[in-house]
């Protein structure tokens, strides 16, 4: 593993996602003596992380505040707990994303409710960061979008930034915040590239951001989504379509500002995710905007996601299970076209 | 009283306060509950109260505790205020958590007491991280983890105590063995002879404590204690004991052999312990009435404040749930 | 704990919602000697449950096919998957639904998935009975409804009533079914009576019920919440406006003909449930209400959840927490006004 | 062989031929990837032979297996026909699975092979339920699970445990101490000494045993199948071994200890038993290498089978999600 990635993060240049996320531990790291990290392999005796988001990290800040753990998810996540109610803010590593249905107990009933049901006398500062996202013919128990679940549980807030700026902006506010919050890495563009952010750059939580402005139909999306998003604002620029491209970011709670805005100017919307589309999250924009913009809408608002499926394994079926950004333009063109007649 | 014990009169007799405390704030919750002045779910510790009084004098208010559904008595014997206690299971805003909380999730970090659990097990990977801040901080405190017997056959009772042994934690495992959880016996859910016996899955001191002997408890604890102040890392203490009045406040007792309870009844540990304070020359019927007469004056306070207390108004529905002004 | 409430079970007159379920499970266990009950407290030994839903079981049908079990839900559940495997049909319960947190990973990612990971080779005919609600001053950690996540989860069912027969029929049906189901039980109402079912009934997964017809607006609910909703009926009848009431049944997956017929004739719809609002199940129903019925609502979709909040313990905000009949109504002639503009 | 196992010479080539079996496979995975003509995560298992080969034959197709994505030789050992599971790893619609399980989640029912998990941990409770439907059925059938020594820290481990030994399942415990979690040391993430030592806490025998011993593994393994069969219950077992390819195909072996995997690696225990039976009297050189190059031929053919087997179509992504036919 690179044990160099922490050096070469914050520049001017353009880095990956993964450096990023590496750079905002390493600054956090740097900053605040309450920050620490702890999963499996984490540490850099163990490799830095397996595939070495926090390479380099133990060797400078020492192996007690970057922690190797036992394969106890449950374990990890009440480590975190029970020091961030002492005043450390814990930055947990759920290996990947479906790893977290073994800590549901201390994540929704622990983490999420001790401010309320002490009253405000305790406080969980801290971050699951996680990992997921089919494409890497992992199967069908290594890549499921969980999102939604996190998002319909009051007291956490739930982010996945899509470049290395709000990679790292975003997990930098996200161990700011004194409330617990998971954060989504995915695992297929960690190597995306974009500019470098600013050394203690912050992107707040519950900011969405507008990636490409247009008129036609807003599309919603986020974490690799959005990517996918953009490559079918693309393919509409072409059709002569001009699609407003939101990246979320933070999920819950979700920017209904901003959503809202273009909405309004558009009059149409389309909205994307990886998980499943069945009580998915986005059912939740799809019927809050329905019910804003009730008789303002120039065509229904619809929803793409995975099919209500396990992630199949055979690469023929992968690739057709993560909405592709023809699918995600098909889809947004049909709106055009109907809001037309 | 004829022990071996090198326990100081002062400290002897503070265990029974704490003990005489729990017993008559028991009772006096059943009491309250059985009038009607009050309706909440009850775990009864009653039976149980020496196992806590005698850790709670080896602990400071900076040490932690993370106890369960069935742990006021834990919480009463570290320090809990009265009045926080009563006003909070009324579910009033003079409670500790504002009424929001309730009996299950009583806190009062001012105490040492972080975090109350209604979660079978979840106390231990919790009571991990205040150790683990304890020990990063290197400020000497230690946690305190406590749990039924039934807690011990589910998995967080194993990750944490794995992590704690690896990572030398200054965490005490504190097993209150009442051989039941819920209605079922200890026999038919637990395969361990003893509790204390899986300690040797962690190459963890496991140790197996009479929990009617309040001097007994009190040296396994202050070893424990001691062992995890100075770097020796985590304990798992098994204390036997029995909760008298079933699982909940209303059960019935018909899964209960009554051979069982009754032998448990009979050997209820606090007039027991009352008598040889007084044997032993420790304390006069006396002195051991003057605590008991003024622990009943403090509950009659503590239940009028309480009852007095106004209920949370419908603004607190929606607050505590983030930090305040924090976007959500 | 009553050992007769099997005996008084299945005949002309009016049972609760408990007995049914009782009767439902004594009915499964007598027909089919591959159904086996498995869960805390269940036997007669330890009370028949803590509230008595199996009590008599085990005396009637031997502690091996109703057999309490030590407190380790992921042992619960992996025992039904195993056994479901291999040709049994096991009923588990899980005595509340805030402790499938800690099964959460046999549930979806072992429970949900075996039969698509398998290609079809292996098949999870089981069923998790689990109980919640507010309204017991439980506090935080005994009375969520996470059902949300459950019909987010390809693979599974998820099934909720809220009179007798349904609880019988819908049981019946659920253990029959060749894949998992989650049946979700409401501890406020388990005494509420209603007409005894037949001996046998069986109500199909996936139909919901018109509860009461009428021609103003739609009101979906399920569980606890449907009772309230004919109490909001009720209220709204003389305000002289007519509600249809659906009680779902089956919350995933969801019977959208049903709904349809009836949204299609009231033109209005107002979906309840306990569970909290944001990203709730309600989002699913009314996004793809107000898709399917763009351009011919009169009012927009809208959704009543409990308040983003844990579950308090006071008195005063446990009732504030929960959808009250009243704030049905309000909210359902709020529309009926509103389409009236 | 100068040995006191009375084991005849059949099984102890059969055994033999299992784990040249399995070698062969897996250097021919490593290779097929490595050559591009496949893609997917592969958990290498060379080094561990000698356990699923030695244990195998002491099962029938009837009895059940749970296993793991480090579970091929597991698999394989106990039937899993060549071509199934190439077409399946290959993501073809003639494998086990048509394509949709792949490598972490092989199914074959015809010979016991059930479950397949890439969850750490999850191979145990689920192995509970085989075994209680073989005690329900009174079927004698026995289930094994096999899992890892980081595998022994997680909840389920605990909890599966338990209940077999509290309901005398006959279940098989079966560890492949191959002394990593990942990237992580036995001694950085278990506090036990030994990981049969758990057993205690299960009140279970618990029994270590060298996992390069064929005829070692053959003796403990049958011992615990017999108890099993017999209703006595589960066993826990931990076969001490080795991988000798890290943890996932690509991974550097940078967190390993040099000297470590060398000593490993020259205990391979395949050629060591391969020696001991032409030494032992039990086989020529000429009978191994038939069996080998039997093997070989198998596997050219398995590959080509599963190369030329068409992807599955698209309308296979919406089914088996729930029975066909069913409400959905
Ligand atoms: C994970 C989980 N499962 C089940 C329950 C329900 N429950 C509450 S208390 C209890 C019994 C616990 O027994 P034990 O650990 O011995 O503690 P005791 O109540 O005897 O003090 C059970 C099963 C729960 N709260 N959490
Ligand atoms: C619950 C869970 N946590 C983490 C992982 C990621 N993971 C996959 S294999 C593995 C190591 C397991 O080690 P061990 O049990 O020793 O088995 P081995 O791979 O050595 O055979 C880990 C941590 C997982 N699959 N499941
Ligand atoms: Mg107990
Ligand atoms: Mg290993």
């Amino acid at each position: 593993m690179n044990d160099a990635i922490v050096d070469t993060a914050i520049n001017t240049h353009r880095i990956t996602i993964l450096q990023a996320i590496n750079a905002a531990l390493a600054d956090a790291l740097a900053d605040d003596e309450r920050v620490f990290v702890l999963g499996e392999d984490v540490g850099d005796a163990e490799g830095g992380g397996i595939v070495g988001v926090t390479a380099g990290l133990s060797k400078r800040f020492g192996d007690d505040r970057v922690r190797s753990t036992p394969i106890s998810e449950q374990a990890i996540i009440g480590a975190s707990i029970g020091a961030a109610i002492a005043g450390w803010k814990p930055v947990a590593e759920i290996m990947l994303m479906n790893f977290v249905t073994v800590a549901m107990d201390m994540i929704v009933n622990h983490a999420a409710k001790l401010r309320y049901m002490s009253g405000g006398k305790t406080s969980v500062p801290m971050v699951i960061r996680t990992m997921t996202g089919a494409g890497a013919s992992t199967g069908g128990q290594h890549a499921d979008y969980l999102e939604g679940w996190f998002a319909h549980t009051a007291g956490l807030k739930v982010v996945a930034p899509s470049t290395p700026e709000d990679a790292y902006g975003l997990l930098r506010s996200a161990i700011d915040d004194p409330d617990p919050v998971i954060f989504i890495e995915n695992l297929i563009s960690y190597g995306n590239k974009g500019p470098a952010p600013v050394s203690g750059h912050r992107v707040p939580l519950g900011k969405a951001r507008v990636a490409v402005e247009g008129k036609d139909i807003t599309i919603i999306a986020y974490s690799a989504m959005a990517d996918r998003a953009l490559q079918a604002a693309k393919i509409l620029s072409q059709a002569g379509i001009s699609a407003e491209i939101i990246d979320l970011r933070t999920i819950s709670p979700w920017d209904q500002e901003t959503v809202f805005a273009s909405v309004a100017k558009t009059g149409r919307a389309l909205v994307v995710h990886e998980a499943v589309k069945p009580f998915g999250p986005g059912a939740e924009v799809a019927a809050t905007l329905s019910s804003e913009f009730f008789g303002r809408l120039k065509a229904p608002v619809e929803r793409i996601g995975a099919p209500f499926t396990p992630v199949p394994f055979a690469k023929s079926l992968e690739d057709a299970f993560i909405p592709s950004p023809a699918r995600i333009a098909n889809a947004a063109q049909k709106l055009v076209e109907q809001g037309k007649l | 009283m004829n022990d071996n014990y090198a326990v100081d009169g002062e400290t002897r007799v503070e265990i029974y306060r704490r003990m005489a405390l729990l017993k008559a704030n028991d009772e006096r919750s059943r009491k309250v509950i059985k009038t009607g002045r009050l309706m909440m779910p009850y775990y009864s510790y009653r039976g149980q109260e020496c196992i806590p009084a005698a850790l709670a004098v080896n602990l400071t208010d900076r040490d932690y505790l993370c106890t369960i559904y069935r742990g006021i008595h834990d919480m009463l014997a570290k320090g809990l205020p009265l009045k926080e206690l009563w006003a909070e299971i009324a579910g009033r805003i003079d409670g500790s958590c504002k009424g929001k909380g309730g009996p299950m999730h009583l806190t009062s970090p001012d105490k040492g007491i972080m975090v109350t659990t209604g979660i079978v097990g979840s106390s231990m990977p919790i009571a991990n991280g205040l150790a683990l801040a304890a020990q990063l901080s290197g400020d000497g405190r230690v946690a305190v983890a406590t749990f039924g017997d039934g807690a011990s056959n589910i998995g967080a009772f194993h990750e944490a105590l794995n992590m704690a042994s690896v990572w030398k934690l200054p965490a005490i495992f504190l097993c209150q063995n009442n051989q039941y959880g819920e209605h079922t016996t200890y026999e038919k859910a637990t395969s361990a002879l003893r509790i204390a016996d899986r300690a040797i899955a962690y190459n963890m001191p496991g140790v197996r404590v009479d929990g009617n002997d309040p001097l007994a408890v009190h040296a396994v604890t202050l070893e424990a204690i001691e062992r995890a102040r100075n770097g020796g890392g985590p304990t798992l203490i098994e204390a036997m004991t029995f909760r008298f009045h079933g699982h909940i406040y209303g059960d019935d007792d018909a899964y209960m052999d009554p051979a069982r309870k009754k032998a448990a009844m009979e050997a209820d540990p606090v007039p027991i312990y009352r008598a040889s304070l007084i044997a032993g020359g420790f304390a006069t019927e006396e002195s051991l009435s003057r605590i008991e007469t003024e622990i009943e004056a403090a509950l009659d306070e503590a239940v009028e404040y309480a009852l007095a207390s106004p209920m949370p108004g419908e603004e607190e529905l929606t607050t505590d749930v983030y930090a305040e002004g924090a976007a959500a």
